[in-house]
């Protein structure tokens, strides 16, 4: 049995690789066999999660029934409306209580992680003078590189002014920096994927054709 | 994201458990020496105990001042336990042991009844702390305090700061939309990316070929799919209008919905309710991988002559982007997951970056409504600038004008909710 | 109606989630919980509109024989199979009753589903069709009942715990996942060199400080001067170009959800 | 024989990439197929040769060695298993040559995951040094050397409350067995009953947080093994000293590997990873040099905002 979960999982991993040549029917199999098993796979993992765990042991026949979840079971039946068009309609209100919701979650966690708690780390990030002591002059000189990084950085996301002038210099200095910043997180996410590619490699050529080790 | 939430009203809990391990095994290490006798120490006094300000009640705070042997006097205190009793007379619980120096201590536990070291709202408590010595037999208690008990508050006061600016920034969206509204011209700088939004769909109607829309592993709850909902409707009404394909393979099925009212109603605007195809819009899975390989294939199979990616996307970009690249197609991306942004940058021909995609339905429709929020967005980025190199003068100098106060200013923007 | 009180509703609920962000009351957690709940269990009804989206795209395929239609078949079969092994467990010693009850469930599930898509289309004979479904079905759950030889499992999360269920996660979906991931190495190195070119100073830049990263994770003689010199980039310019991208977001996303709550913003109800 | 013909294909393969200059300088850049069979080959074949590259051992994994070897024989130590299989490549060989380590060395490993796949890993590393002649010597028994209390869900928290007993977190090992019956567990109750913490983690929950409670707060000394990107974040840690020691990504692997003279995956993989990178770098500075030597002929009309 573990032989053929293998033998499996080794035509399969070569099917994928197949693309890598040109679309092919093997790969066509292969794309097919993962949409069905991946779409069955996670609606059973969330029908156990959330209609058996959540609302049948919690709504139907838990001890202390929570009532509420009922309104939840509600709201998901008015979605199932749109499967008949001339009600498709009545499926706006969940919709309406999901996008509102989580606007109104996301407004304030955003406008306080992204917003206010950023202000106050730019603030510490700048050396002050109690850190002058013991710290370097090129530690010093680097948080006032990232002080000036995120003032050109933000001038150039400014939408309603004109990038002329003394605010386009900054602006310029702004995609400078973003650049920079792209530059490093992608060398860094190159050299983080190879293992990824030995990994599977390693599964062919070790538990598969058992040529090494 | 709200696992971690949860989980937070149980940090008090488990802070305490922590403490009282930590200090109990202290406590129990500390080599007591036969011979030396150890006098009880002076007790704490002014023992206060009170309903914990600004949070959803079950937690009760105590402060004291500190005993005169602690750190002084014969020195003995190593410690204080924090005792709690239903009636004044005990019998009392250890309910904390706090290190030498302490003055204060919080008394809190979950809202759901039946959790460890519950606390019920509205029940008289009496609280006593006693100063510890390194014996475990010796140490003094405090008089007691009492009765207190706990409740909950209806607004959090650590909050106002944060209050005021959402009334501000509120305040400044609703008037910029309504002096737009008025007619008030609004300067907005070009983004490259839209502009070539339309050339993309011209040139897809004059190859022939579809435009495909992806949204990437968004849900109907992430407001950059909120937002690309918005881009989607003014690329389905100009592709109505052009008469050219599109196809909107999608990972949510609740976005798959939404996406489908979008296309639909677009294809109305733009008086061709006929031309909709139901398909175009369709559910693939969601299962992140198999959802990249689906949409690789139909890159290769139907050679989409533009691809748009808006919206949230992870490892995927990169793999779409590469094979949007062999199929020859032009490609537009905008996320706002940072770490993604480089991929498209190398591989794509236009990109949004981060808050630009936001922009985006702004822009695309050009109205007045929507372009008014971006002028907002402005003067909040300015207020941020604004404010950090005033905390940094203020961090520095504030002391030496005699403002000792104002060097805390960035403290007022540290909100830990 | 049809458009107003959606409206309504948003507005309605995404303020009170503002509000509830400064109310620390446990009345208000309690809310904020359930409204928790209430997006979960909506979720779970809006994936069966999701997968019969999946099979109606995947049928209409192989009725019209448009390209690829063959292949709609296996992911129908896969996708079928899937479900029916999360919700059954074989409890017989041998596999052919099971095999053979998914096979009875594949052509009932067919035959019903293209009588109902031919009710809409008028097509011939999709009465037929449907009741031949309906009727197999019954066949396929009589052997459940009867038979003893598997049984369904809707109410019990045993499920999940079905020898071909764990199978064909550990043989089929994580194999084709950490391979699909894998191909991630090959298309960064074709994306190296199609596209790093330092044709401008903005190129230079993004090029320059990716191969400083680079080499600071391939062994050579450049050793430590690299090896600072990446760490100074992640930690000084790379800090502050973050900083500037996560506030921008913070910002837009900021702006977008109160659009949306005020009703000013309305592209998701399909209205731009 | 496997191995000289690697050796020879990657040769010809290096060789061949100045053609491969040559044609872009020309302006016919070669296919992206091309490309790809550059890497793909570039990671396989080195995995087939037998060849361990020269190694320098940085410091980092030299503290976390010299920390090991000086804990005595019945030592207990705790190891976190906080990744899956995508990090595995990074990870697993770490984690083997540590568990063929301490097993040589009588060390009692005490097995728990915040990552629900992690205790499989460990599994899969204690059957992979079983396996090993010098391990398989004495007997290992589970329960008496070693004991996988599993999975537990709560991330951080998970370790906080482990500071006020393990049991109240871990009942019951995976053999459902119940905590007060395993011998080897007998006396150990929280974290000062541990001599050393081991952690391989790949993201959260994982060092980080063993730092923050498990070192800051529990005061218990922890070794770390981490992914490349990981190890930037956790770099800080080291030197502040609240790691005795770190092994970042596969080259850490491989050196620990070294140190402690337990050959394992790690020694070949390292040497796919550096073909693996220098190809990539090689192709990148193809396309530049071509650039450039291009450049001055005509402009590239692509522009990328």
């Amino acid at each position: 049995m573990e032989l053929l979960g293998i033998w499996i999982g080794a035509i399969l991993t070569l099917g994928i690789f197949s693309f890598l040549y040109k679309d092919n029917p093997v790969y066509k199999v292969t794309e097919a066999i993962f949409i069905g098993v991946s779409a069955g796979y996670y609606a059973i993992v969330y029908f156990f999660d959330s209609i058996y765990k959540k609302f049948w042991l919690g709504a139907v026949v838990a001890a202390e029934k929570d009532l509420m979840l009922y309104g939840g079971a509600v709201l998901g039946l008015l979605f199932l409306s749109r499967l008949y068009s001339k009600t498709s309609w009545i499926a706006r209100w969940p919709l309406a209580f999901i996008v509102g919701a989580t606007a109104g979650l996301y407004m304030m966690t955003y406008f306080v992680t992204n917003g206010m708690n950023q202000v106050a780390s730019t603030i510490s990030d700048v050396a002050q003078k109690s850190d002058l002591a013991g710290s370097s002059w090129a530690e010093v000189l680097g948080t006032y590189v990232i002080l000036v990084g995120v003032v050109t950085g933000l001038i150039y996301f400014f939408f309603s002014k004109e990038h002329k002038g003394a605010f386009g210099a900054a602006a310029k200095v702004g995609i400078w920096f973003l650049m920079v910043t792209f530059g490093a997180s992608f060398g860094y996410t190159v050299m983080s994927r190879m293992s990824l590619l030995i990994g599977r490699m390693d599964f062919l050529l070790g538990d598969w054709l058992r040529i090494i080790n | 994201m709200f696992s971690v939430l949860k989980m937070k009203k149980y940090l008090g809990v488990f802070y305490l458990i922590a403490l009282v391990v930590i200090y109990s095994t202290i406590a129990a290490q500390v080599p007591v020496d036969a011979t030396a006798v150890v006098h009880p120490p002076a007790p704490v006094t002014g023992l206060t105990a009170s309903d914990t300000d600004s949070d959803h009640g079950h937690s009760i705070t105590v402060n004291w001042k500190p005993s005169t042997d602690d750190g002084g006097g014969a020195n003995s205190v190593i410690g204080y336990r924090i005792m709690r009793s239903n009636s004044p007379e005990g019998p009392f619980d250890t309910v904390g042991i706090v290190p030498l120096g302490s003055k204060t201590f919080e008394n809190s536990s979950s809202i759901e009844a039946g959790t460890t070291g519950f606390i019920p709202d509205d029940t008289n408590f009496y609280f006593r702390v006693d100063a510890l010595t390194a014996d475990p037999a010796v140490f003094s208690s405090s008089e007691g305090t009492g009765p207190v008990h706990s409740y909950g508050q209806w607004f959090n006061k650590g909050l106002y700061p944060v209050l005021w600016a959402v009334i501000i920034f509120t305040v400044l969206t609703v008037m910029f939309v309504s002096a737009a509204k008025k007619g008030k011209e609004l300067y907005v700088r070009p983004l490259a990316g839209i502009e070539a939004v339309d050339d993309a769909i011209g040139r897809a109607t004059e190859m022939g070929r579809p435009i495909l829309y992806v949204f990437g592993l968004g849900t109907a709850s992430d407001i950059a799919t909120i937002a690309s909902f918005t881009i989607l409707s003014r690329v389905a009404k100009r592709v109505a209008e052009y008469q050219t394909s599109l196809i909107v393979p999608c990972y949510d099925p609740i976005v798959m919905a939404v996406a489908q009212d979008v296309v639909k109603t677009a294809y109305m605007d733009a008086g061709r309710p006929n031309d909709y195809k139901e398909d175009a819009v369709h559910f693939i899975t969601n299962a992140q991988f198999a959802y990249v390989g689906a949409v690789n294939g139909i890159m290769l199979r139907e050679l989409p002559a533009t691809n748009i990616y808006m919206g949230k996307f992870f490892a995927e970009s990169l793999m779409l982007a590469e094979t949007g690249v062999v199929s020859g197609s032009i490609q537009i991306a905008g996320t706002d997951e940072i770490a993604q942004i480089p991929f498209f940058v190398v591989a794509c021909d236009y990109t949004l970056i981060g808050e630009e995609l936001f922009a985006a339905s702004a822009y695309l429709g050009r109205e007045p409504l929507l372009l008014g929020s971006l002028k907002a967005q402005d003067y909040a980025k300015a207020a941020v600038l604004v404010l950090a190199l005033f905390g940094i003068l203020a961090v520095n100098f504030a002391g030496d004008l005699g403002m000792a106060w104002l060097a805390n200013f960035k403290e007022l923007f540290k909100v830990i909710d | 109606m049809k458009r107003q009180l959606p409206l309504l509703f948003v507005f309605l609920f995404g303020t009170f989630m503002v509000v509830q962000n400064f109310v620390p009351h446990e009345n208000s957690e309690r809310a904020k919980d359930f409204l928790n709940d209430w997006t979960i269990i909506i979720g779970i009804f809006a994936l069966a509109l999701g997968i019969w989206s999946l099979i109606s795209v995947s049928i209409d395929k192989i009725n019209k024989r448009k390209p690829n239609w063959e292949y709609a078949f296996v992911t129908l079969v896969g996708l079928v199979a899937m479900i029916f092994f999360g919700f059954t467990s074989n409890v017989s010693s041998s596999w052919w009753t099971y095999f053979a009850s998914l096979i009875v469930l594949l052509i009932a599930l067919w035959l019903l589903v293209q009588g109902i898509l031919g009710f809409g289309a008028g097509a011939t004979r999709s009465k037929e069709k449907f009741f031949a479904g309906i009727g197999l079905g019954l066949v396929f759950t009589l052997i459940a009942i009867f038979d003893k030889s598997w049984e369904f499992h809707f109410y019990t999360p045993e499920g999940l715990e079905n020898t071909m269920f764990k199978n064909f996660f550990s043989n089929i979906m994580v194999p084709l996942q950490s391979t699909m991931f894998a191909l991630l190495a090959f298309f960064i190195s074709s994306a190296s060199y199609r596209a790093f070119r330092a044709r401008n100073l903005l190129a230079s830049l993004l090029l320059i400080a990716a191969l400083i990263v680079m080499l600071r994770f391939t062994p050579g003689p450049w050793g430590d001067l690299i090896s600072k010199t990446s760490t100074w980039v992640m930690n000084v310019p790379n800090l502050a170009a973050q900083r500037a991208i996560v506030i921008g977001i913070g910002l837009g996303m900021v702006a977008t959800a109160l659009k949306v709550i005020l009703g000013i913003e309305r592209g998701y109800m399909g209205k731009g | 024989m496997l191995n000289t013909l690697a050796i020879i294909i990657l040769s010809l393969m290096g060789a061949s990439l100045i053609y491969v200059l040559y044609r872009t300088i020309d302006g016919r850049p070669v296919e992206r197929r091309i490309v790809f069979a550059y890497i793909g080959l570039a990671v396989m074949l080195p995995l087939m040769m037998k060849v361990t590259p020269p190694l320098p051992i940085t410091t980092d994994v030299q503290k976390l060695y010299e920390h090991i070897v000086k804990l005595p024989p019945g030592s207990k130590v705790l190891c976190a298993f906080d990744f899956d299989p995508p990090s595995a490549p990074e990870l697993q060989p770490m984690a083997v040559a540590f568990v063929k380590y301490a097993f040589k060395h009588d060390l009692k490993l005490i097995i728990m995951g915040l990552w629900p796949q992690g205790p499989q890993q460990a599994n899969m590393a204690l059957q992979e040094a079983f396996r090993d002649s010098l391990v398989a010597v004495k007997p290992h028994e589970e329960g008496i050397d070693w004991v996988n209390l599993g999975f537990q869900s709560g991330n951080e928290f998970v370790i906080l409350s482990m500071g006020d007993g393990f049991k109240r977190m871990f009942p019951r090992d995976t053999r459902l067995i119940p905590y007060d019956s395993i011998p080897i567990l007998k006396n150990v109750v929280n974290f000062s009953n541990i001599d050393f913490i081991m952690n391989f983690g790949a993201g959260y929950p994982g060092t980080r947080e063993w730092v923050q409670i498990g070192v800051d707060r529990y005061k218990s000394d922890l070794g770390a093994g981490t992914t490349a990107v990981q190890a930037t974040e956790v770099y800080p840690y080291l030197s502040s000293g609240q790691l005795v020691g770190l092994l970042g990504g596969m080259s850490g692997a491989a050196e620990f590997e070294k140190v402690l003279a337990e050959k394992g995956k790690a020694s070949t993989f390292i040497l796919a990873q550096m073909f693996g990178h220098a190809t990539v770098m090689a192709f990148v500075i193809i396309g530049n040099v071509a650039f450039f030597v291009l450049g001055r002929k005509k402009k590239n009309p692509e522009g990328n905002n």
